[in-house]
């Protein structure tokens, strides 16, 4: 075992070597530099493998032979080793990092560099207050110093404000010190805890010293001005090294000082942390420039951090899980980040779009920012979700609010940096180029995020139920991207099917149907991705990244397994999503639904958590406090999948921007997603103890107002898929409407829409996306006529929309007809005609889509148009073969879904007789009803065109046009602003309320932030006075009053 | 067969273009703007010829339908003459006696007489006094339009010899050159009881199986059609309208 | 009235000013300057109103003849103006700015008189006559009998007489036909 | 009884409906005639217009779905007559009503409307698009009064099968629908007028507007057929409301006397109110009919 004093001795020998040695030239101290790094690193972490997997205790070093208070001593425990392993790691890759640019500013450079490492190590170990102070004061000065290394008045500004903030910060400790020595006696932090200061008025004042110098170290919001600067005055590669190792430094610092204290500070801590994390967040929001956004995240990440040490009573032991997961992620994740930054030389954010140039630091990219907002499989998700849980097991409901909401925040700017990155148009002449020794640590610390992040999750006994496997196939199909589009697309499907085999088995009915329309439906959704050509780059890792989460929701027995499944599958289909040509800022809007849902669930999750034994999702059945916020943020963050009126504005640019094969994935299976978590929810809310019944009831209602809204937009779109879109979520609100209805007839008709929408609406999107991609636009005024060229998909919308707007025999009736039942055997008339009527509605648009496609004029550019692509012909008459099944023989799928059904709802209403079915006021049979029209259909049919044998084949003009002739197709085709009339009968109901509403939101943040954002000055002074102001407000608010 | 005609059409519309070059004011023929062979793109980038005239119309020229054989002919004779369905079309100033036709005082209905929006799906056309020269044009197309058996009743003698405008130079003299005529009805104006007397009298002319005219028409088709485009010259329709 | 012409008399130094009554006047104005009258007619001396472009041809002295006729509503006083243009190739500046009613004027003129205007907007489009190809129908040397003969099919045998040598023979036959001449038999 | 018999039987009620259908329509049309002071067609001109329609020799086609929309069209009309019970409490003419109760005939009516308009689509002429685009958006604004009537009977029957409300209507007068629920009766009277389809609610085929809207091309046969299956689809619409309201028919006569007089009174407004614009008929649904429907509800939801 290296006694950790050599990591004080190493530095500070080499630093003085160097010094001595510095003829030997730049190089050679630089190396002889990250060699020591190296050594340090070595020390450190194999204190921090003795600990934690040989049987080390912490142990005490002594310097100088005495003991305290005579000497100083360090610390090496579990915390210290895992703390200074990272600092060190960071420093280390820093110094690869910065290799050169220190190498031009001489030896020096070399030498503070290391001084900086080894005074962040010793505040990390030392026990000793004084001890304590003279560090901080070197590594700050160090700080200072490194700030230098980057030109411009900028970073000398930055350096000088910082310099002088820190030493305010450090005499306010140094006095502190002198109190409690006078006090106590003793400068031992150890001592100092076992004497409670905090019973004398001096002592409070002391404690009050120490720890609000610890608490400036952390930069709190709003006197933090000058760490701000620090973030984006100094090098990238210096930023980035201060972000992770000083913030750890100063964050462990705070932790220890704290016992001084007891508890009697932790709520101060938590208000400060809160407020930090909120602020913060919310000024990046307005941010433009990539440095300043990363340098407030910075500052929120040190917030969250504070946050969760002042409520460290909540975590309990859980506190140092919570706080490493966080802290690495942030660590890792934000180091990388400002490493990118210095790679790619772009400053604001639209002009990361050239960050496209290389896909692979797109990838990386990509993995910071999930890291960030604290997706799986990163650590900070796992962290989250225990923070969260240990919270609301305690009653911190508000503290939780605090969190979700600064996550929130974060989670904007994020991911409105990561669309530009993605999507923005990239018309920049510059351009950024790679050196190894630049990209090497990033690519170091992106795997660390991967690898910690898998280690976080078999750290727990939750975390080692999930099944990683899909993700790893995820990691294999992006190592594969360099393949055509044919050899990915065989792997992706003949993988999903393996995987489908494997899972049949151990899968029940109701999990078995999701997942047989997430998996058949995705592998036939697949399919039509042999239509394309080329690389495709980037697709199919994140489809199947989709369909991970899908299977990931189905396979989940315990709530973190479902909660990771979700956000997978969130991730997934926003990487899809957003591949649409014109979809960034729908992309965006449904990112922020998901999180917004995603946190609901998180926070309903965590309330179903309260006083249970288990973890397994069977807690939802038995909610056992507060059964309606918890069912209620459940549904909520459900809904939001399934577009629910009011949170629907994402969906319609969402899915009508999306590829043509994409469109059907997000829609057709997708949102069954978010009707699974409804069910389940359902379910529980069934088999509860209270009385629900009020929800359900909203419930209804937002489904039945939802069917209605969405189908009256819908009939006014002139874009095909926007059609198709909206419609959409008028299908979602008869489902969540169905499930509403809570008996066994709603489910039954709820489960059948669920089959209908997922067949009907894949089919009706693959055909029209099949037909986009021939003609050329969206636009249905712009096509007509088509049926001449593709019969095959004409055929295929017919059956489509016949059997979507509900007219038997085809399968659409059997939900129109159970929907009667079920409604009227509830009593929800009102809801039910609103239902009925929007069915009504939903003719208008069936027919246009059909109509302004298909039938009408040929136009002249689509003369000669081809059938649409035979990969998409595959899946689609598959679907449509499925759809005549079910409408010819519905009992063979609604017989064992009743059972099914009857196992949660127990009156059982429906009676089947084979074909026949019974309820309590209709009866009805679908076979029956089928064979009969089949028949006279064909009858009619043979008759009539025997006697128009003869009939003599006519060309699109040949019709009665009042005696003159058309002028052109595009003038003789009714397509344009088809309903007028209608429109002028029901526009009130076609506002965009929900539009507007958000809009305002949207900028009401933006203006919050943008005020706030006026106490940044950049001016020194007001920095300072921020400081001073801070210190006496918050003498006021902690131990004003006791003295 | 179609493809013959359409390759006469192409090669007649060439000639005319190219004469169109060399030719003076004075004798211009007339190709509208929207019957221009023009080029399109297509989605796929590739260019596209629209000959309108070729692409938009089937060219086809008439064929002559043959009566169905004995009783069933006659039967259905009966019943055409019985239901009578006028295409409402007012070609002229005698379109001011088909509405008395159709009120209490005459009520053509009772004939079963009644009148039609659409040529689809109506088989008789009343030419109602002078017709010119635009009108006509507007009148071969409908009436091409009609399926056939239909029959045509030239009402005044405007149609029968240009009545009071057999001098102008933009009306007909005669309908029959353009038009197989059914029967005449002369007078300037005939009174409604004439006009009926004439539908009687096409009503026999049915029964008795000379409702014929369609097919005579289709007969003697280039003839008409000669006469047609000798009047109008700015010929903008395929030759036959179905 | 009077004094408006006399104001405009010199101006334009008009040939022939033949007043109707104080609120009608019809003048004859050299080609070149018509279109400037009219403007100025329009400018100054309000008269805002155009009701009406005509032609009138006069085969003998071989020229046509267009009118321009305004109207001034506070006066409520209209003036008629004349141009004379050669009937050969018969051409004239085109007024189509300053009214926009007057497109239709020229085109109706273009299309019966064979007048060119040139600039006029959308002149060379039909007006009534779908492709008509002989010369102008309203020029007095088209003879449109001898047009419908050659081109409509007359039909044979067709008889017509002047109704009103036909009434006296029909109400007074045995009175003969007097040397009394009425403008008919002219 | 064996299904052939069954056959047999329904093939010979739809060959009667058939021909009522037409007779009536004739007379119907000579009882519009009277009101105009004329003497109006012979009452046997539908059966001679449909001769007619099937001896014209020049037939058309625009493609294959023009076919097939005539063929939607008499499928409607003929399983609106399979679908319903002709005459109530004989298993003769009870069709087949076994198959479904109302729900399916309330959309079925959509299955000849939208594979008629389809078809009239592929004709490519623009009005018959225009028609259909107001066909289907009355349709969407019948379907309130419709639903909310239907409902309310529901309710009161506790039953969606035509013979269960036919049978609890039977034994006089006082037992009809019309005076037990007079308010459902009234909102499915109005409706009615919607469905029928004549003035002021003829606005899809509107003759002098649009050249009668979504039939514009078709002629000769299809004409024929659109015909038959259009007064099928009347006496069949009437029949609905007659089970619905008027206590069903026990025997033909009372079938023809009571749909007739279902039919007349939709003409008769036809004849007094001249036609609606499509945004004052939807308009118009919404109003009165929509409010009735919602308080024949409430009566019975407390």
């Amino acid at each position: 075992m290296v006694s950790p004093i050599y990591i004080v001795a190493a530095a500070l020998g080499v630093g003085f070597a160097i010094g001595v040695l510095g003829k030997l030239g730049k190089n050679f101290s630089g190396i002889l530099t990250l060699l020591t790094l190296g050594f340090m690193t070595y020390v450190s972490s194999e204190w921090l493998y003795a600990f934690y997997f040989g049987d080390q205790v912490s142990t005490y070093v002594f310097t100088a032979g005495y003991k305290p208070p005579i000497s100083i001593n360090l610390l090496m425990g579990p915390q210290e080793a895992f703390m200074s392993t990272l600092i060190n790691v960071i420093g280390l890759l820093g110094g690869i990092y910065l290799f050169f640019n220190f190498g031009r500013k001489g030896r020096n450079a070399f030498v503070v560099y290391l001084v900086f490492i080894m005074s962040l190590n010793v505040v990390i170990m030392t026990r000793d207050l004084f001890n304590l102070f003279v560090f901080l004061e070197i590594s700050s000065i160090a700080t200072a110093g490194l700030i230098l290394i980057e030109k411009g008045n900028r970073a000398v500004g930055a350096g000088f404000k910082y310099i002088i903030a820190t030493s305010i910060i450090s005499s306010i400790l140094l006095i502190g010190t002198i109190f409690a020595y006078f006090y106590t006696g003793s400068l031992n932090i150890d001592d100092l805890v076992k004497s409670d200061l905090t019973t004398t008025t001096g002592g409070l004042i002391a404690v009050f010293l120490i720890l609000i110098a610890a608490i400036l170290e952390m930069k709190p919001f709003p006197a933090n001005g000058w760490g701000l600067d620090v973030y984006e005055g100094s090098h990238q590669g210096f930023s980035a090294v201060v972000s992770a190792a000083t913030a750890t430094a100063s964050y462990f610092m705070l932790y220890k000082l704290l016992d001084i204290a007891g508890n009697s500070w932790d709520h101060y801590i938590a208000v400060i942390g809160a407020v930090t994390f909120i602020g913060a967040n919310l000024l990046g929001v307005k941010q433009k420039f990539a440095r300043r956004l990363l340098a407030y995240s910075s500052i929120g990440q040190l917030g969250l951090l504070m946050l969760i040490l002042g409520l460290r009573t909540y975590l309990g032991d859980n506190l140092n899980y919570v706080v490493f997961g966080i802290l690495l992620t942030n660590l890792l994740a934000k180091t990388g980040f400002f490493w990118l930054v210095g790679i790619v030389k772009a400053k604001t954010l639209k002009e990361w779009a050239i960050i496209r140039r290389k896909p692979f630091f797109l990838f990386l990219m990509g993995t910071f920012v999930f890291a960030l907002i604290g997706f799986p499989p990163f650590p900070s998700f796992f962290a989250k979700w225990t923070f969260v849980m240990d919270l609301a097991a305690n009653g911190g409901f508000v503290w939780i609010a605090v969190i979700l909401t600064g996550s929130f925040l974060e989670a904007i700017y994020y991911f409105r940096w990561f669309g530009y990155a993605v999507k923005a148009d990239d018309n920049y002449n510059f351009s950024f180029n790679v050196r190894w020794h630049k990209i090497t640590p990033i690519i170091l610390l992106t795997a660390l995020l991967y690898i910690i992040g898998y280690l976080t999750a078999q750290h727990t006994e939750l975390g080692r139920m999930i099944n990683f496997i899909p993700l790893f196939f995820v990691l294999i199909l992006f190592a594969l991207d360099f393949l055509p589009v044919f050899i990915k697309n065989t792997i992706a499907i003949i993988g999903m099917g393996i995987y489908f085999y494997f899972i049949y088995p151990s899968l029940s009915d109701l999990k078995l149907l999701f997942e047989v329309i997430f998996m058949i439906g995705g592998i036939l959704t697949l399919i039509a991705g042999y239509a394309y050509k080329g690389k495709r780059s980037g697709f199919y890792p994140v489809a199947i990244l989709m369909y991970a989460g899908l299977t990931g929701l189905i396979e989940a027995n315990t709530t973190l397994q479902f909660f990771f499944g979700w956000e997978l599958m969130t991730a997934g289909s926003y990487f899809l999503i957003i591949r649409g040509k014109r979809s960034m800022p729908h992309a965006l809007s449904y990112m922020l639904f998901s999180v917004a849902g995603a946190y609901a669930i998180l926070a309903g999750i965590s309330i179903a958590n309260i006083g249970q034994l288990t973890t397994s999702l069977s807690i939802f059945n038995n909610i056992q406090y507060f059964p309606q916020w918890a069912y209620g943020l459940l549904l909520f963050g459900f809904l939001t999948k399934t577009a629910s009126v009011g949170i629907h504005i994402w969906l319609p640019g969402a899915h009508g921007e999306a590829e043509s094969d994409v469109s059907p994935m997000v829609s057709a299976i997708l949102l069954k997603a978010g009707v699974y978590g409804v069910i389940l929810a359902l379910i529980g809310m069934s088999k509860s103890q209270y009385d629900l019944s009020s929800l359900t009831y909203i419930l209804g209602w937002v489904g039945a107002l939802t069917v209605l809204f969405g189908n009256i937009s819908a009939v006014f779109q002139e874009d095909a898929k926007r059609l198709l879109a909206y419609s959409s979520i008028g299908q979602l609100g008869y489902i969540v409407f169905a499930f509403a209805i809570m008996t066994q007839l709603g489910w039954l008709t709820g489960f059948t829409y669920v089959i209908n929408h997922f067949m009907y609406k894949a089919v009706l999107f693959l055909t029209i996306g099949a037909v986009v991609l021939r003609v050329g636009t969206h636009n249905m005024y712009e096509m007509g006529g088509l049926i001449k060229r593709m019969p095959l998909a004409f055929v295929a919308v017919l059956i489509g929309i016949t059997s979507l707007s509900g007219v038997p025999p085809l399968s659409g009736f059997t939900g129109k007809w159970l929907f009667y039942n079920a409604v009227i055997e509830k009593g929800w008339y009102f809801q039910g005609v609103i239902v009925f009527l929007s069915g009504g509605v939903a003719f208008l648009y069936l027919f246009r889509l059909i109509q302004t496609i298909f039938l009408g004029q040929l136009k002249d550019n689509h003369r000669n148009v081809k059938e649409i692509s035979i990969w998409f012909l595959i899946p689609i008459y598959t679907l449509l073969a499925g759809l005549m099944v079910f409408s010819a023989r519905p009992q063979w799928v609604l017989q064992p879904l009743g059972d099914m059904i009857a196992n949660y709802m127990p009156q059982n209403s429906i009676r089947w007789d084979g074909a026949y079915a019974y309820t309590a006021i209709g009866h009805w049979t679908g076979s029956g009803v089928m064979m009969t029209i089949g028949s006279v259909f064909l009858i009619v049919f043979l008759i009539l065109k025997l006697s128009t044998r003869k009939a003599h084949k006519i060309k699109q003009f040949d019709i009665v046009y009042s005696g003159e002739r058309p002028d052109r197709p595009d003038t003789t085709h009714v397509a344009y602003n088809m309903y007028a009339g209608f429109y002028k009968a029901v526009w009130p109901l076609t506002v965009p309320l929900a539009e507007r509403f958000w809009n305002w939101m949207t900028e009401l943040v933006h203006e919050a932030a943008g005020f706030t954002r006026r106490i940044y000055s950049g001016n020194g002074q007001a920095y300072m006075l921020h400081i001073v102001l801070y210190i006496i407000v918050l003498f006021f608010i902690t131990i004003g009053s006791s003295i | 067969m179609s493809e013959l005609d359409i390759n006469d059409k192409v090669k007649e519309m060439l000639e005319k273009s190219a004469e169109n070059a060399g030719s003076k004011n004075s004798e211009k023929t007339f190709v509208h703007p929207e019957d221009e062979e023009r080029e399109v793109i297509a989605p796929d980038g590739s260019i596209i010829k629209v000959n309108p005239i070729y692409d938009y119309f089937s060219g086809k020229k008439p064929t002559e339908e043959k009566p169905s054989n004995g009783v069933v002919e006659k039967f259905l004779n009966w019943a055409r003459s019985e239901s009578i369905w006028v295409l409402g079309f007012g070609t002229g100033c005698g379109s001011i006696e088909i509405p008395p036709l159709m009120t209490p005082r005459f009520d053509a209905f009772r004939f079963g007489i009644q009148m039609r929006p659409t040529p689809r799906q109506s088989n008789a056309f009343i030419i109602s006094g002078y017709l010119s020269v635009k009108t006509l044009k507007r009148v071969i197309r409908s009436y091409e339009q009609m399926p056939s058996p239909k029959y045509v009743l030239a009402l005044g003698s405007c149609t029968i010899n240009g009545g009071m405008y057999y001098d102008s130079y933009s009306t007909i003299n005669r309908l029959d050159k353009y038009l197989p005529v059914d029967v005449y009805i002369a007078g300037c104006m005939p009174r409604p009881e004439a006009l009926l007397a004439g539908f009687m009298k096409l009503k026999e002319l049915i029964k008795e199986g000379k409702g014929e005219k369609a097919n005579e028409y289709a007969r003697n088709f280039d003839e008409y059609k000669a006469n047609q485009k000798k009047i109008i010259k700015d010929w903008n329709m395929p030759d036959y309208n179905w | 009235m009077k004094e408006i012409l006399d104001r405009i008399t010199p101006k334009y130094d008009l040939q022939d000013v033949s007043i109707k009554d104080d609120l009608q006047a019809y003048v004859v104005v050299e080609k070149k300057l018509a279109i400037d009258m009219v403007t100025y007619m329009r400018d100054y001396e309000g008269f805002s109103h155009f009701v009406l472009m005509s032609c009138v041809d006069w085969i003998e002295d071989n020229k046509l003849q267009l009118l321009y006729l305004l109207n001034n509503p506070e006066k409520k006083c209209v003036i008629g103006i004349k141009v004379f243009i050669d009937r050969e190739n018969p051409s004239m500046q085109s007024a189509h700015h300053l009214w926009k009613q007057i497109w239709t004027y020229q085109r109706e003129l273009r299309e019966a008189f064979g007048i060119d205007f040139p600039g006029s907007p959308r002149i060379e489009e039909n007006f009534v006559l779908e492709g008509w190809t002989d010369k102008p129908h309203m020029l007095r040397d088209f003879d449109t009998n001898k047009y419908a003969e050659e081109t409509y099919f007359p039909r044979t045998g067709r008889s017509t007489n002047d109704p009103a040598t036909y009434m006296r023979q029909k109400l007074y036959p045995n009175q003969p036909v007097t040397a009394k001449k009425n403008k008919d038999d002219e | 009884m064996n299904i052939y018999v069954k056959l047999a039987y329904t093939l010979l009620g739809f060959f009667l409906v058939l021909n009522w259908g037409l007779l009536m329509s004739a007379t119907l049309r000579k009882i519009v005639a009277r009101v105009a002071g004329r003497h109006g067609i012979p009452f046997y001109q539908p059966w001679i217009d449909l001769l007619k329609n099937i001896g014209v020799r020049t037939t058309l086609s625009h493609g294959f779905m023009f076919y097939l929309g005539p063929v939607f069209r008499f499928t409607g009309a003929v399983g609106m007559f399979l679908f319903m019970p002709a005459l109530f409490g004989s298993d003769m003419w009870s069709n087949f009503s076994f198959e479904g109760d109302i729900v399916l005939i309330l959309y079925f009516q959509l299955f000849g409307m939208l594979g008629m308009a389809i078809g009239a689509g592929e004709g490519g002429h623009p009005h018959s698009a225009i028609g259909i685009a107001r066909g289907l958006a009355q349709h969407a604004a019948i379907e309130i009064p419709m639903t909310l009537g239907i409902i309310s009977l529901a309710i009161q029957y506790h039953t969606l099968s035509f013979t269960d409300i036919v049978a609890a209507q039977q034994g006089g007068i006082a037992n009809w629908t019309i005076f037990t629920n007079p308010i459902a009766g009234v909102t499915l009277l109005l409706a009615a007028l919607g469905a029928m389809g004549h003035s002021p609610f003829n606005l899809v085929k509107a003759p002098n507007e649009i050249p009668i809207g979504p039939p514009t091309e078709y002629h000769g046969t299809y004409l024929g057929v659109l015909m038959s299956s259009g007064v099928v689809l009347h006496v069949m619409e009437a029949a609905l409301f007659m089970n619905l309201l008027f206590g069903g028919a026990t025997n033909w006569v009372e079938f023809i006397i009571k749909t007739f007089l279902i039919n007349f009174y939709s003409v008769f407004v036809g004849v007094v109110f001249p036609r609606f614009k499509i945004e004052q008929s939807v308009v118009w649904f919404f109003k009165v009919p929509m409010a009735l429907g919602i308080l024949a509800i409430l009566i019975y939801s407390f």
